[in-house]
């Protein structure tokens, strides 16, 4: 029989935002009941897999207005100013807390919190540890969760569908994976901390559950999606696996060099060589300048072959064994273990991989969605903070801030809510029904999930690449609506109910043709340049028309259809990104 | 044709079978190949119910855990071409029950961890105006690499003490309790003294040391576990000397 | 292996789920579970050692009972330690006690993390000095015994 | 206390136990279990032997060379009938074995030493 169990307040996602987000409720309204559902056991969220840092001011020589400044050029302008400078001014807050919470933050000699450089960053303002700060940040939300017995886990859940009833979020419908068993889970508030979807691409640092699940769920319930063309590329992934070689590395000093052992940078208005890391320049540039740099470099000939595609080097062999020892131990680990060269001694093949959504569900500064009841937070998330480009290192710090943001505004709505009442198992029903007619108990089913997962992942990578035009983008609508028709011929050779990982596959991809449908008709709809999202047939930034967020809502036919918000500018008005200066 | 090397893996599927039982594939043995990618191969292109668990493929969510050739790995940092001319076995962490085929129950280890007590305990908390707790590089290093734990489980499988009595509180958890123990932010000590001092924390521990040989992390739970023995003992031995009170 | 082919599934099957938690499937540890790694058995051995630690103290004390009864009886007791069953287990015992000395000296400073000037100090500098205890202990117990 | 149990004593004497035995059963074994008997060296004379046994350190080096070392195997023992046998469910009956063993050995041991003329 179906199951319907109720919290006040459902989170689906247990990374950075989501228990970050658990915990806001928790201390905002002891008297809640909270329940955190994820696919994976929390601490396996990928939120584990950052390495660099997370941003907040900290300095006396740095202030709030400026990494404001640096987060709103880095976007290109597209950030909204209201919410960066309010991310800015949480955000030290924030990470002092986790610092209370027990994060093992890098110290200074004299014990205070240590900062270092970061991509784009004028300031040293980035929080870390070693370089697996990810790592340790999860863990210590997660560990710090535990002490709140407010919180209920739902460990290895996989939401399937949001509950709605007349536009207000109420649950989810998700799979208990252990047992196959579908549930119903209804909440008065239910925020979405499920992350990215870096996996939409063939090459990416992301791990295998980065499927755009939460996109995919707000989108079918109704919520818009807001910027999603911009797709972040990191300049330093290992060919072949796509692991990241962290932007640490070159904020310590490495550098980026082409065939000919030359630092082409300066060839792209980045800035004049210099023996030691500059802030803002050459290697300390931003990401997505340092990406279009490799692709120029490739279009003139003057990038490496490999066996993985073209590479450039990153070269870290002047830093010498102890500063890469102690201050990247895990970029050294990752080089011998994948790819077999240390990095004292060599130099380390990269290429650009896709790294992170700056787009995704479309929310005010307290996370609240256009959906009643329904919040997000964390790279699931499009606040926006980002806009055009993410620098380094704010993200991290982006999922404390709005997740707890989120945490408090969730906590407070569902104080005033009723408990939603038991009509819902009706609509947990039909969803059970959708899934065994789709996939288990359907006859037949000729296509595999691995041949349109990698058809759509070509698709992505050839026409909503580093470069973009109206042809590729064209072709690739085409492309994926004929993957939406095929993926409704999906065939699973498993059937069982007990961890059917199959199911969820088949399950994520649907969540990945969404998002990639989503993110062409937005490519195709900007027509102009702007950070990540660069057109060949439109090379210049156009702030006359595109001085605006793209937002993406689900027809009634199921088609997605683009529209336009404008950005808000408080003190800082569109100028020219200059970088290198 | 490239070379192949044959994969041999557990197969259960608890609605079906009574026992587990092994099943072979023939897998490209490709250099860069980890033995999850031979694992995904299977899945995507040969029989798609072969289930296991993995995400991150850079060795830190620690979700792939399989015994390899009977030795405790993670999947995603054990190179294929290691095993060659092969066969690989692949078989779930053992100690742990079997849900499906590689995938292990392991919210024992969860109910275990929230035990100790894992998060800083404080007598009176330091408000955040008043910025962070010093604490000197010396200070971090003495607990930094028992806070390395990716929950990987390699070391409960590694350990026959936990086989043997489920009830052991086992490496990784009695690691992590001495990660806070020795942070100095911390004042939580004599409350999870009191926890792992009985039968089923520390002093289960018999000092087999497998633990800190598999673990890829290099977090030495082994060592945590004597050094907690010790600081267990200091504590009984001032408790003796002052009875009226002396805990710390 | 045999899938459960599609049609075959019927709707009532579906319906019914495994319980939670599902029953896991439990592998029985082997009595000689010590044998099945090269490291457990060594671990064994190392247990075992203290089995015949127990025996040489009993025969230590034997040797003091001789000694109390005068010198026959302890000439009696050399005669009984000379025998070659004896002597055998004594040279396995005295392997196994070596087997019991060296692993402890050795795990001994990872029982103990030693600070000094903030910097752990490497294991080897906490081992060394217990061999050197080793081999001043050994030399006076030699001395002692040997000068008379 | 009697929450904490009594582990930390019997881990106390187990480990001073192990220190012991390292340090000087090896060549107690060596002179006295091999070499004496097998001429390799001469064995002193019962009464050197006697002299070195009957002085007030001798009796004490004799007391702790004895009971510690029989503590470290009790605890040892135990551990391994639990783990090598499976039989941890009879943990009254191997403790009282392995404990009550050596609180028997140690009577023994004070009762000879005491006795040395
Ligand atoms: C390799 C790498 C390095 C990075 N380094 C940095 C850095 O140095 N600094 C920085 O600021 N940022 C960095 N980032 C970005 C940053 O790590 C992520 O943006 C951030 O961690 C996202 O956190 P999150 O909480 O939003 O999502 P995640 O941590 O991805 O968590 C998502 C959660 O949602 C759950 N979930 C998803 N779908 C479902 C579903 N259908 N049902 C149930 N649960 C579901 C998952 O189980 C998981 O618990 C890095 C990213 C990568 C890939
Ligand atoms: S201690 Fe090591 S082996 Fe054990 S869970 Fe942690 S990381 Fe894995
Ligand atoms: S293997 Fe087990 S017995 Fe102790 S030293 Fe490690 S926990
Ligand atoms: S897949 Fe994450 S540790 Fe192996």
């Amino acid at each position: 029989m179906l199951d319907i169990s109720s919290h006040d307040v459902l989170i689906v996602g247990g990374g950075g935002a989501g228990l970050r987000a658990a915990i806001a409720v928790a201390e905002t309204n002891p008297n809640l009941n909270i329940a955190v559902l994820s696919k994976v056991y929390p601490m396996r969220s990928h939120t584990v897999s950052a390495e660099g840092g997370a941003a907040g001011v900290i300095g006396p020589d740095d202030t709030l207005d400026e990494h404001a400044y640096d987060t709103i050029s880095g976007g290109d302008w597209l950030p909204d100013q209201d919410a960066v400078e309010f991310f800015v001014k949480e955000a030290p807050e924030e990470l002092l807390r986790m610092e209370h919470w027990g994060c093992p933050w890098n110290r200074e000699p004299n014990g205070r919190v240590a900062v270092r450089p970061f991509g784009g960053m004028k300031k040293e303002r980035t929080w870390f540890a070693a370089d697996k700060t990810g790592f340790h940040m999860l863990h210590t939300l997660f560990q710090t969760s535990l002490k709140y017995n407010a919180v209920t886990r739902y460990d290895e859940f996989y939401a399937t569908k949001l509950l709605a009833d007349d536009g207000q979020v109420q649950g989810v419908v998700a799979i208990e994976l252990a047992s196959g068993k579908i549930q119903a889970i209804s909440a008065k508030a239910v925020i979405l901390t499920t992350g990215g979807c870096g996996r939409v691409f063939p090459f990416t640092t992301n791990a295998a559950i980065k499927t755009g699940d939460g996109m995919s769920l707000a989108y079918r319930a109704g919520a818009p999606l807001k910027d999603m063309e911009f797709v972040q590329y990191h300049p330093t992934g290992l060919p072949f696996t796509g692991i990241l070689i962290t932007e640490a590395a070159r904020a310590e000093g490495g550098y980026m060099l082409n065939k000919d052992g030359y630092r082409y940078l300066q060839d792209y208005n980045l800035g004049k060589p210099q023996p030691q890391p500059v802030l803002r320049s050459m290697e300390l540039g931003p990401r997505d300048r340092l990406s279009q740099a490799f692709v120029k470099e490739f279009e003139k000939g003057r990038t490496l072959k490999g066996p993985y595609g073209d590479v450039v080097h990153l070269d870290l062999r002047h830093l010498g064994e102890k500063k890469i020892t102690t201050k990247l131990p895990f970029v050294r680990e990752l080089c011998l273990k994948y790819e077999n060269l240390d990095p004292v001694k060599e130099l380390i093949p990269v290429r650009p991989v896709v790294h992170y959504m700056m787009g995704g569900v479309h929310t005010d500064t307290n996370g609240a969605t256009p959906l009643k009841g329904l919040y997000a937070a964390g790279e699931v998330a499009c606040v926006s903070i980002n806009g055009a480009n993410r620098l380094g290192s704010n993200s991290l710090t982006e999922c404390l801030v709005f997740g707890a943001q989120c945490g408090r505004a969730a906590a407070d709505f569902a104080s005033t809510q009723r408990a939603p009442g038991r009509h819902l198992l009706a609509q947990a029903v039909d969803e059970e029904t959708r899934l065994q007619d789709q996939f288990l108990r359907k006859a037949g089913g000729r296509e595999r999930i691995s041949e349109i997962r990698e058809e759509m992942q070509r698709t992505m990578e050839q026409s909503a690449g580093i470069y973009r035009s109206r042809d590729s983008l064209e072709q690739a609508a085409g492309k994926l609506s004929e993957l939406q028709e095929r993926f409704r011929d999906i065939g699973l050779d498993d059937r069982g109910h007990a961890f059917n990982t199959e199911l969820v596959a088949a399950l994520e991809l649907g969540s990945m043709v969404d998002v990639a449908e989503s993110i062409i008709q937005c490519a195709l709809h900007r027509t102009e340049s702007r950070g990540a999202h660069q057109r060949t047939d439109f090379p210049a930034r156009d702030d006359q028309k595109f001085l605006a967020h793209s937002v993406v809502t689900r027809t009634a036919e199921g088609t997605p259809a683009v529209n336009y918000l404008p950005v808000k500018i408080t003190r800082w008005p569109p100028a020219e990104r200059v970088y290198g200066k | 044709m490239a070379e192949q090397i044959a994969l041999e893996v557990t197969r259960f599927s608890p609605e079906r079978d009574k026992v587990p039982s092994i099943q072979a594939f023939d897998v490209p043995l490709r250099k860069e190949w980890v033995v999850l990618d031979a694992l995904n191969y299977v899945k995507d292109r040969v029989d798609g119910s072969l289930s296991f668990r993995w995400s991150c493929r850079m060795g830190v969510c620690g979700s792939c855990g399989m015994m390899v050739n009977g030795e405790p790995k993670l999947t995603c940092a054990t190179f294929l071409t290691d095993y060659a001319p092969g066969p690989v076995r692949v078989e779930p962490l053992k100690n742990f029950p079997v849900m499906r085929d590689l995938i292990v129950e392991i919210t024992d280890f969860l109910g275990k961890l929230s035990k100790v007590k894992p998060w800083i305990i404080r007598a009176k908390k330091k408000p955040l105006s008043e910025g962070e707790y010093l604490q000197t590089p010396d200070e971090l290093d003495t607990y930094r690499q028992f806070s390395m734990c990716i929950n990987c489980l390699l070391c409960y499988a590694a350990c026959p003490v936990y086989g043997l009595d489920p009830l052991f509180a086992g490496p990784a958890a009695l690691a992590l309790a001495q990660r806070y123990n020795m942070d100095s932010r911390d004042e939580g000590k004599s409350e999870r003294l009191d926890i792992l001092s009985q039968h089923d924390g520390i002093w289960g521990c018999t000092f087999v040391g497998e633990c800190t040989e598999v673990c890829p992390k290099h977090v030495d739970p082994a060592g945590a576990i004597q050094q907690y023995k010790l600081t267990a003992t200091q504590e009984w031995i001032r408790s003796l000397l002052m009875p009226w009170g002396g805990k710390s | 292996m045999d899938q459960i082919s599609i049609n075959a599934v019927g709707r009532k099957e579906l319906t019914t789920y495994t319980e939670y938690p599902p029953k896991g499937y439990r592998v029985r540890i082997s009595t000689y579970w010590w044998l099945g790694r090269w490291a457990y058995l060594k671990f064994i051995l190392r247990e075992l050692s203290s089995v015949l630690v127990a025996w040489f103290v009993i025969e230590t004390l034997l040797q003091v009972n001789a000694l109390i009864a005068g010198p026959g009886a302890y000439q009696d007791f050399q005669g009984f330690l000379r025998n070659p069953v004896v002597i055998a287990l004594n040279i396995i015992s005295f392997f196994f006690i070596l087997f019991h000395a060296i692993t402890w000296f050795n795990l001994a400073p990872k029982a103990m993390a030693i600070r000094l000037g903030g910097k752990r100090v490497p294991a080897i500098l906490i081992a060394l000095p217990n061999y050197a205890a080793w081999l001043l202990a050994s030399v006076i117990v030699g001395w002692l015994v040997l000068r008379g | 206390m009697t929450k904490r149990s009594n582990e930390p004593l019997l881990w106390l004497l187990f480990s001073v136990g192990g220190v012991v035995a390292a340090l000087l059963i090896p060549v107690h074994l060596f002179l006295f279990g091999i070499a004496f008997p097998l001429g390799w060296l001469n064995a002193p004379s019962y009464d050197a032997l006697l002299a070195l046994a009957r002085g007030p350190a001798g009796r004490v080096y004799l007391l702790v060379f004895c009971i510690l070392p029989l503590f470290h195997w009790a605890h040892r023992f135990r551990y391994t009938l639990y783990d090598g046998l499976q039989i941890k469910h009879l943990n009254e009956l191997v403790n009282t074995f392995c404990y009550g063993g050596a609180i028997v050995g140690a009577i023994v041991a004070t009762y000879l030493v005491v006795r040395i003329p």
